[in-house]
């Protein structure tokens, strides 16, 4: 035991997590004792986790068995990079967002508290155990506790049948996923009947049967992340969802997903294939552009943040599939590039969208509105969130100095490498992938600014708005936490590459160390002739320019202010209502991308006389793929269901035939 | 990091702030000319922006800092812009903090920024033109990196250094791939400063106004520092310009005559480049609002096209 | 042999000391001592095979051994929790005027007749026995089932006795063809009925004969199990009799109709070689779990959905035998176990649910766990765990199954990916409805019995993280007898 | 001698497979009534013989029991459960006679090709008959799915029983005696039980249509 020390810390605080959880079932209703006691511990051991983990990312592997599970597999854990840099995002994310839950569950919403407590620190403990899982059974059994765990929290407000409907979907979407995981660890451990990792590593499959693994690796775990045809679950259930849910469901448990796939395609699987880089790109790349096409148009706040969610993992899996595609072609140090950039958004995701999210909860809870429609103004009211979840809109939006536009970066370095591969096909493909990553990381921009813009600025568009109260503060202790994460990962790119370097290491034989050159302040994927980036200069660059104008329009004119009321062009009823709403500023994107959607609209004509408009937006998969798949299996329960007709005399026959089938079967 | 670099980087940023303004007022005089208006002189912007700095700030009842805040942000971005496009040294000490795809980053801060300050005041205006101005950026900061990519393609770098270095060792000649991404880069730089045929700078007519609408409520220094802002995006998009496809006459390394020397070249390529610029925005005409995604959606494609044909041809000096 | 005495006696004298004092209001606590008794007395065999190893008894015509001693204990077990069950919900259904004295008297007497039948079928030896056994448990559940004396009841009992009647008379030609092998192989009048005698010499049995005597085995038997297309006396019986009678037609009459299924599988596998038996169990598994999970999405009452479940786990398990191979045969046991278990827990806590609303409709049953968290909670858990929701058993068996299959029968994965997922759907969608939401229920007059269904799924948790030393090494010992 | 109980054997098995497409023609239900009760004889008759022939004390048994069951026993529950519920009507068949008659030929047929490749391994002194055995379960078989009403389903079931029984005793002298016993025992309480549930379906539905019975389905 004494060889693994991480691990075995790890294990304990997963199972301090677990007696949290059971000390809230024991605490059922005292509410300040699981809101003021329980979660901060929680987040208190989410960052005893990252301190344990933190030094097994350059650290050997360790492992741990323990007496539990099947017969024969017993539960396998171990603790190497890859697992340790999940467990780092895991950490620190539910560190925060820990913090904020201390204040933000209320008394009488939905569930008792302290099963609220228990279902969320299981759903902690389960996706940490998932990340050590080193056998089959402890990783589903672990995996399918998680999906268990998320859909509870997931409706805990099950009274609104509308949630009771997410939930739903939710977790029949995650239980055929996970179906499908089964399967592919079915093929991995080739027919050896040994369901350890250890085992699948040394297996060497067939090109079929490898192929046939990844394929299902990917159907499984893209409808956990949330890859698009399987994404329709996730904008239904992250806004049903308590906020530090939807929080912990899109900035950690989607990444489960991304290290589950990590897991068998790189670790599991001895070889890669070309096209299964480009299917993962190209699923990827759809996810992206479908993502952040939605999340444009959308008019409720969480559920924009989910369909972005869909974006961003939409991102992080082109980066996977690049990665797969050069290390198909024996480009290990691009292919580490690609994975780097990969890896690198899993983090930054984790902490820009659980912020995100938080912050939606507590406008929530200011306002109980989630339509952009009723919100508005709430900088001013809300000063703590609104400037926290700038912090997190810019990041989210991929710009510099902030952590999203460090992974974009890096992607899009990865791009510029792929003339160097030895397919002509792929070269031409390339320019063209490049550009929609470009065009969804612009989009992204334009859906940030839609959302920070209709709720925090502008003029309240209800009149209780301005009594909104800002967030206590076990919640901005949680906020800040989290926009510390979105500005360290921005500004000190190349100190988190040391973490992912022995990761892209153990995943692709290579890393960005390797050509950095040693350089701290400098982000340097190949050379400094080639590209660089850094982003402590760049944000010294604006600060001081900033600071400059400012000091000097100061000292060489006057800082004279005077307050007004806005211009109303002469038109005397400036009302809130006049500010473009979320619907007008989805209304180009629309426009532009109308083929994307499923729309119906209900338009008034001039005459008349209680004009009325209504627009909504629907999903084609939906429209073509999912209900036409329920459709068919409801025609085919009402077929098979007329074998049932009652008739004895026919359930006879049913007998009759079936022994004479038979008969004929043993005699042939 | 030499003394020449840092005094290359410090000339380089002056220069553009001074010349800027200046480079708006030759826009703007050449097209008085090619009206046949006389035009408010050369120094008409710095007029303004002095004027502009005296007044008093008159700021809506329920802005937010984030509406104060918000030009000098700008004109931050502006300003390191301006300082990481290589237009009179390759030797420059910020060029490693950001490459081509950092300055496209950085544009796009600073366009966030100014729609979200438009929408703090909640006006119809202001709301208006931040979903217009961030509708023309997502569609032209892709074609706008495409073109970068074309050259990063060309120069296998996205250091701006290396690629003006690269392009300038060049001789001159047609290469199809640049002459492709040229024409989008003049239709990002179009639309993206706000000029004919997108937006028109001269006009506030409610339903065709863009930028104008951006900066409806800005008033006095706040409004003084924005328009400086919009002047040295200008000044970088021309720089940007002549950086991939005239990169002559740029000084390589640690050579105090050459920079000497670039400088003069610089307001020479500048001159040509507002004329042009002015020559354009005469002979179009405004175009309607919702026909401006056409008009980037061509652009985009033009820098895409611009880069497979460089990949098709396999183009470029090697 | 004592204790195979008490455990066979028992439930004897059971039957007959409550066919006389079934009525009285000790009757339930009298039910429940007496399979208490049972329970203990299957304990402490169990006790004397795992420290001993398999037995005789009476002349070779008892036997226990690996494969039975497990479902034996099983029986006991979950024979006891019924009982216990069956106290308050019984008492509730006589208030409420659906059960009399007589009828009640009726229906203790014959639980303990049946679960005698069924450790009969369980422990004997004889293969005429085990079908004689089989059929007298049919008779037994016959009376079970419609002791409401409903019409629905009579019907569903009526088709039962028929389809059932009628299926082992197939099993009982199916005898007659393994007893006329065993005799043209040589062995003696006495023991040619005798499985373990029958399994020394499984190899000289004719094969003709054996494969013929499998097919008529196999869809008489199969139609306790619940196979599909001879299933259909099942969802019948199941929703219209007690709640009880429907938990121990789930958890025990399949279970030991299956068990039926695997001795005669042993020795057909023996004669013939590996092969037909088991491509005939998958074959009907997988079409029992494909159509029983279509089925499901088009059901309205409540127990009538579960009992289509029970065909669908029943399937999975035939074609886990079906499969073959000592991890699958394993998975098929585990599974067996595991769905007894969740699935009887299941029913208790649905005759709880169906209590609270009075109905068994679904769509008149909402917010169980506003009324009673304790039975909504139950219900969630249990239909989580009977859908292969892991950390529950079920999970195991069928993470073992599938894996096992996506190498060995890789076309049949597809099946089972499509059933699971319907399954998995139609269940969930309308559990979740009864479970959670707004409510309109009253609470209930008696105090549920929420130990069954808390012990079942503690169990069947248990199973899916741990399984115990001894436990493994009989399903071991026992998958080796079956999978040869 | 042995050549005469052969003959005897096989003329019994004859008259089964007579009796038993006669069970499958028949409309009225005293006739079935009837028919059953001389199956049940020639049954007794023929486990006799055998039991002569083989000198096998057992079958005389088994002979016994059967004739005590099958031919007085059971026919007047039958006959009392038809006089008491006053249904002695004639028949509706759910298909008709001769296209039941045709398929019951083919069933024959397909029994022979079944029992063919066995029967010789018996080592009965019966084996040749084991086709009509098995001939005569399938025809009740069919028999019961072609009938509406509960009292000739029931037969139906009988008869297969009869089959059965012959069967048993065809290929191998019958099961061990305590089998035989415990099965008919079975098949003892089980026709009480389905007395007293006719009984209690007439209470419910005013009638023995078992068209009733088909209210419990998947519409």
């Amino acid at each position: 035991m004494s060889s693994a020390p991480q691990l075995v810390a790890v294990l304990a605080l997963c199972a301090i997590w677990l007696a949290i959880g059971v000390a809230g079932l024991a605490a059922l209703h005292r509410f300040h004792l699981v809101a003021r006691v329980l979660f901060p511990a929680g987040g208190a051991v989410a960052l005893a986790i990252v301190a344990a983990a933190l030094p097994s990312v350059w650290g050997a592997p360790q492992s741990v068995v323990l007496p539990l599970g099947l017969p024969g597999l017993p539960f396998h854990f171990r603790l190497d990079g890859l697992s340790a840099l999940f467990l780092l995002v895991l950490g620190g994310t539910s560190a925060g967002v820990s913090l904020f839950s201390a204040g933000y569950f209320r008394q009488s919403e939905g569930t008792a508290p302290g099963l609220l407590c228990l279902q969320y620190h299981v759903f902690l403990a389960a996706m940490a155990l998932v990340l050590l899982a080193d056998d089959a059974y402890a990783f589903m059994v672990m995996w399918e506790t998680m999906a268990l765990a998320s859909f509870f929290l997931v409706i805990s407000n099950h009274r609104i049948a509308e949630i009771r409907r997410a939930g739903y979907l939710y977790l029949l979407i995650a239980h055929i996923g996970a179906l499908g995981i089964l399967l592919c660890f079915g093929v991995l451990q080739a027919n050896t009947g040994d369901y350890s990792f250890a085992n699948m590593r040394a297996q060497h499959l067939s090109p079929f049967w490898a192929s046939a693994a990844f394929l299902l690796a990917l159907a499984g775990f893209g409808a956990k992340a949330g890859l698009v045809p399987l994404h329709v679950w996730l904008p239904e259930a992250h806004p049903a969802a308590p906020s530090p849910v939807s929080a912990l469901m899109s900035g950690v448990m989607l990444k489960t997903a991304v290290y589950g796939f990590l897991r068998v395609a790189y670790d599991l699987l001895p070889v890669q294939f070309w096209w299964w880089g480009v299917l993962v790109l190209a699923l990827g790349l759809a996810s992206a552009v479908f993502g952040v096409v939605f999340a444009a148009v959308q008019s409720d706040m969480k559920r924009l943040l989910a369909w972005s969610s869909i974006e961003n993992i939409g991102l992080i899996f082109a980066g996977i599939g690049l990665s797969i595609l050069f290390a198909a072609y024996k480009m290990p140090a691009v292919a580490a590039l690609a994975l780097t950039a990969a890896l690198y958004h899993v983090a930054s995701h984790a902490f820009f969208k659980s912020l995100l999210f938080v912050a939606t909860g507590a406008v929530l809870h200011a306002t109980s509105q989630r339509s952009l429609g009723k919100l508005g103004g709430l900088l001013r009211v809300m000063p703590w969130v609104g400037w926290a979840s700038l912090l997190g809109v810019l990041a989210s939006a991929g710009l510099p100095p902030l952590g999203g536009f460090v992974s974009e970066w890096l992607l899009l370095q990865s791009f510029l490498f792929t003339p160097g591969l030895p397919n002509s096909f792929l070269n031409m493909l390339v320019p063209a992938v490049a550009a929609v990553i470009a065009l969804v990381a612009a989009l992204a921009g334009y859906t940030m600014v839609k959302f920070y813009g209709v709720i925090f600025l502008g003029q309240h568009r209800e009149e209780k708005l301005a009594a909104a109260r800002d967030a206590g503060s076990w919640e901005r202790l949680g906020m800040a936490w989290l926009v510390a994460g979105c500005v360290v990962l921005g500004l000190f790119p190349a100190q988190f590459l040391d973490i992912l370097a022995p990761v892209t290491q153990l995943l692709v034989g290579a890393s960005l160390a390797d050509a950095s050159g040693g350089s701290n302040w400098l982000l340097v994927p190949v050379s400094v002739e080639r590209a660089s980036y850094g982003p402590l200069f760049f944000f010294a660059g604006v600060a001081a320019s900033f600071g400059l104008a400012y000091f000097l329009v100061r000292r060489l004119y006057h800082g004279r202010l005077r307050r007004a009321a806005p211009w109303d062009c002469g038109f005397p009823w400036l009302t809130a209502r006049m500010q473009d709403s979320a619907e007008g500023f989805g209304q180009p994107v629309r426009q532009i991308f109308e083929p994307l959607y499923r729309m119906r609209r209900e338009l008034p004509t001039a005459f008349d006389a209680r004009p009325r408009y209504a627009v909504e937006v629907g999903d084609h998969f939906w429209h073509w793929l999912y209900l036409p798949l329920a459709r068919l299996v409801e025609s085919a329960a009402r077929a098979i269901g007329a074998l049932q007709q009652g008739r004895i005399a026919i359930y006879l026959l049913y007998s009759f035939a079936t022994l004479m089938a038979l008969l004929l079967w043993v005699t042939r | 990091m030499s003394v020449l670099g840092l005094a290359s980087q410090v000339l380089e940023i002056f220069a553009a702030l001074a010349l800027a303004p200046l480079l708006a007022g030759w826009v703007g005089q050449c097209r008085a000319w090619l009206q046949n208006r006389s035009g408010p002189g050369l120094l008409q912007p710095y007029r303004v922006l002095h004027k502009l700095f005296n007044k008093d700030s008159v700021l809506a009842t329920h802005a937010s800092p984030l509406f104060r805040t918000a030009p000098y942000v700008i004109f931050g971005c502006m300003t390191l812009a301006c300082g990481i496009v290589p237009t009179l040294s390759t030797d420059l000490p910020l060029s490693p903090a950001a490459d081509a795809i950092a300055l496209v980053g950085l544009f796009a801060l600073a366009r966030v920024f100014a729609a979200l300050a438009a929408m703090d005041v909640g006006t119809a205006f202001g709301s208006l033109g931040a979903r217009r101005e961030m509708l023309i950026g997502f569609l032209a900061e892709p074609a706008l990196l495409m073109v970068f990519f074309t050259a990063a393609l060309i120069s296998d770098s996205t250091s701006l250094t290396t690629i003006v270095r690269t392009l300038s060792a060049r001789e001159i000649g047609i290469q199809p791939s640049l002459a492709l991404a040229a024409v989008a880069l003049v239709m990002v730089a179009l639309a993206e400063n706000a000029r004919v045929p997108v937006d028109n700078p001269a006009t506030h007519l409610e339903l065709t106004m863009v930028h104008e609408a951006l900066i409806l409520e800005y008033s006095g220094r706040h409004l003084a520092l924005l328009e400086w802002a919009a002047a040295l995006k200008l000044f970088a998009y021309a720089c940007i310009g002549i950086a991939l496809f005239a990169p002559w006459g740029v000084a390589h390394g640690q050579a105090p005559a050459a920079l000497v020397f670039a400088l003069p070249v610089l307001v020479a390529k500048l001159a040509a480049a507002g004329f042009l610029l002015a020559l354009l925005e005469t002979v179009s005409a405004k175009m309607r609002i919702f026909r401006v995604p056409e008009f980037l959606g061509m652009a985009f494609l033009l820098a895409v096209i611009a880069m497979l044909v460089k990949i098709l041809l396999g183009a470029g000096p090697q | 042999m004592s204790t195979l005495f008490f455990l066979l006696g028992l439930p004897l004298a059971g039957t007959v000391a409550l066919a006389l004092n079934g009525h009285r209001r000790f009757a339930p606590e009298l039910n429940i001592a007496f399979s208490s008794g049972t329970f203990l007395a299957a304990a402490a065999l169990t006790a004397r095979v795992v420290a001993a190893g398999p037995l005789y008894a009476m002349e070779r015509e008892f036997h226990i051994d690996a494969l039975n001693v497990f479902l034996v204990a099983l029986t006991a077990f979950v024979a006891l929790t019924t009982a216990i069950f069956s106290r308050p919900y019984m008492r509730v259904k006589l208030e409420h005027g659906r059960m009399t004295p007589k009828r009640l008297r009726l229906y203790h007497s014959m639980y303990q007749l049946f679960s005698f039948t069924m450790l009969l079928a369980l422990t004997t030896n004889n293969m005429g026995f085990l079908w004689v056994a089989m059929e007298a448990a049919t008779l037994a559940t016959v009376l079970l089932v419609s002791v409401y004396r409903t019409a629905a009841s009579l019907e569903a009992a009526w088709k039962y006795f028929i389809l059932c009647g009628v299926g082992i008379a197939q099993a009982l030609f199916g005898t007659v063809l393994l007893y006329m092998a065993a005799e043209r192989a040589g062995a003696g009048a006495d023991g040619a009925l005798l499985w373990t005698h029958l399994d020394a010499i499984k190899t000289s049995l004719d094969p003709r004969i054996m494969a013929l005597a499998f097919a008529f085995l196999f869809v008489g038997y199969g139609t306790k199990v619940g196979l599909v297309p001879v299933h259909n006396w099942l969802p019948d019986a199941h929703a219209e009799g007690p709640t009880p009678v429907s938990a121990v037609l789930s958890g025990l009459l399949l279970n030991v109709a299956l068990y039926a299924v695997l001795r005669c599988k042993v020795l057909t596998d023996g004669a013939l070689g590996p092969g037909l038996a088991g491509q005939m169990m998958m074959a009907f598994g997988l079409l029992s779990v494909v159509v029983a999970a279509f089925f499901l999405s088009r059901q309205r009452d409540v127990k009538r959905m579960f009992a289509y479940s029970s065909i669908e786990h029943m399937g999975l398990a035939t074609f886990a035998f079906g499969v073959g191979g000592p991890i699958a045969t394993f998975a098929g046991l585990l599974h067996m176990t595991v769905h007894s278990l969740i699935k009887s827990a299941l029913f208790f806590a649905v005759g709880h649910a169906a209590q609270h609303a009075g109905t068994q409709v679904m769509s008149e049953i909402r917010g169980l766990v506003r009324v009673n968290p304790t039975v909504g909670w139950g219900m969630m858990l249990g239909a989580l765990a009977i859908l292969g929701m892991p950390p529950f058993g079920v999970f195991a068996s069928e993470f073992l199954i599938l894996t096992t299959t996506m190498r060995e029968q890789p076309w049949a994965t597809p099946f089972l990916l499509v059933a699971l997922g319907v399954a998995f759907a139609a269940v969930f969608k309308r559990v979740q409805p009864m479970v959670f939401g707004e409510t309109e229920l009253k609470p209930l007059p008696h105090p549920p019995a929420l130990i069954p269904v808390f012990l079942h799924l503690g169990l069947g948790l248990m199973l899916g993280l741990y399984i115990p030393p001894y436990l493994e090494g009989w399903y071991r010992e026992a998958a080796r007898m079956v999978a040869g | 001698m042995t050549g005469l109980t052969q003959q005897l054997i096989d003329l019994f098995a004859a008259l089964l497979l007579l009796l038993a497409f006669a069970m499958l023609a028949q409309r009225r239900i005293l006739s079935l009534i009837h028919l059953y009760t001389l199956q049940g004889a020639v049954l007794v008759a023929a486990a006799a013989v055998m039991g002569y022939a083989t000198r096998q004390p057992h079958l005389y048994v088994s002979a016994g029991v059967t004739l005590a069951l099958k031919v007085f026993l059971i026919p007047s529950l039958l006959h009392r459960v038809i006089n008491r519920l006053n249904v002695r009507w004639d028949l509706e068949m759910l298909i008709n006679v001769p296209t039941t008659l045709i398929a019951g030929i083919v069933l024959v047929i397909f029994a022979f090709y079944l029992a063919a490749p066995i029967a010789g391994l018996a080592a009965s002194i019966a084996r040749g008959t084991l086709g009509i055995a098995l001939a005569c379960i399938l025809l009740s078989f069919m028999m019961m799915i072609t009938r509406s009403k509960a009292v000739p389903q029931v037969i139906g079931f009988l008869a297969m029983e009869n089959g059965l029984f012959f069967a048993a005793t065809a290929a191998t002298y019958g099961m061990p005696m305590v089998v035989e016993l415990g099965i008919a025992l079975d098949v003892l309480v089980g026709i009480l039980i389905l007395g007293v549930f006719m009984f209690q379906i007439r209470e419910q539905f005013d009638s023995l249509d078992i068209r009733h019975l088909e209210k419990l389905k998947d519409d």
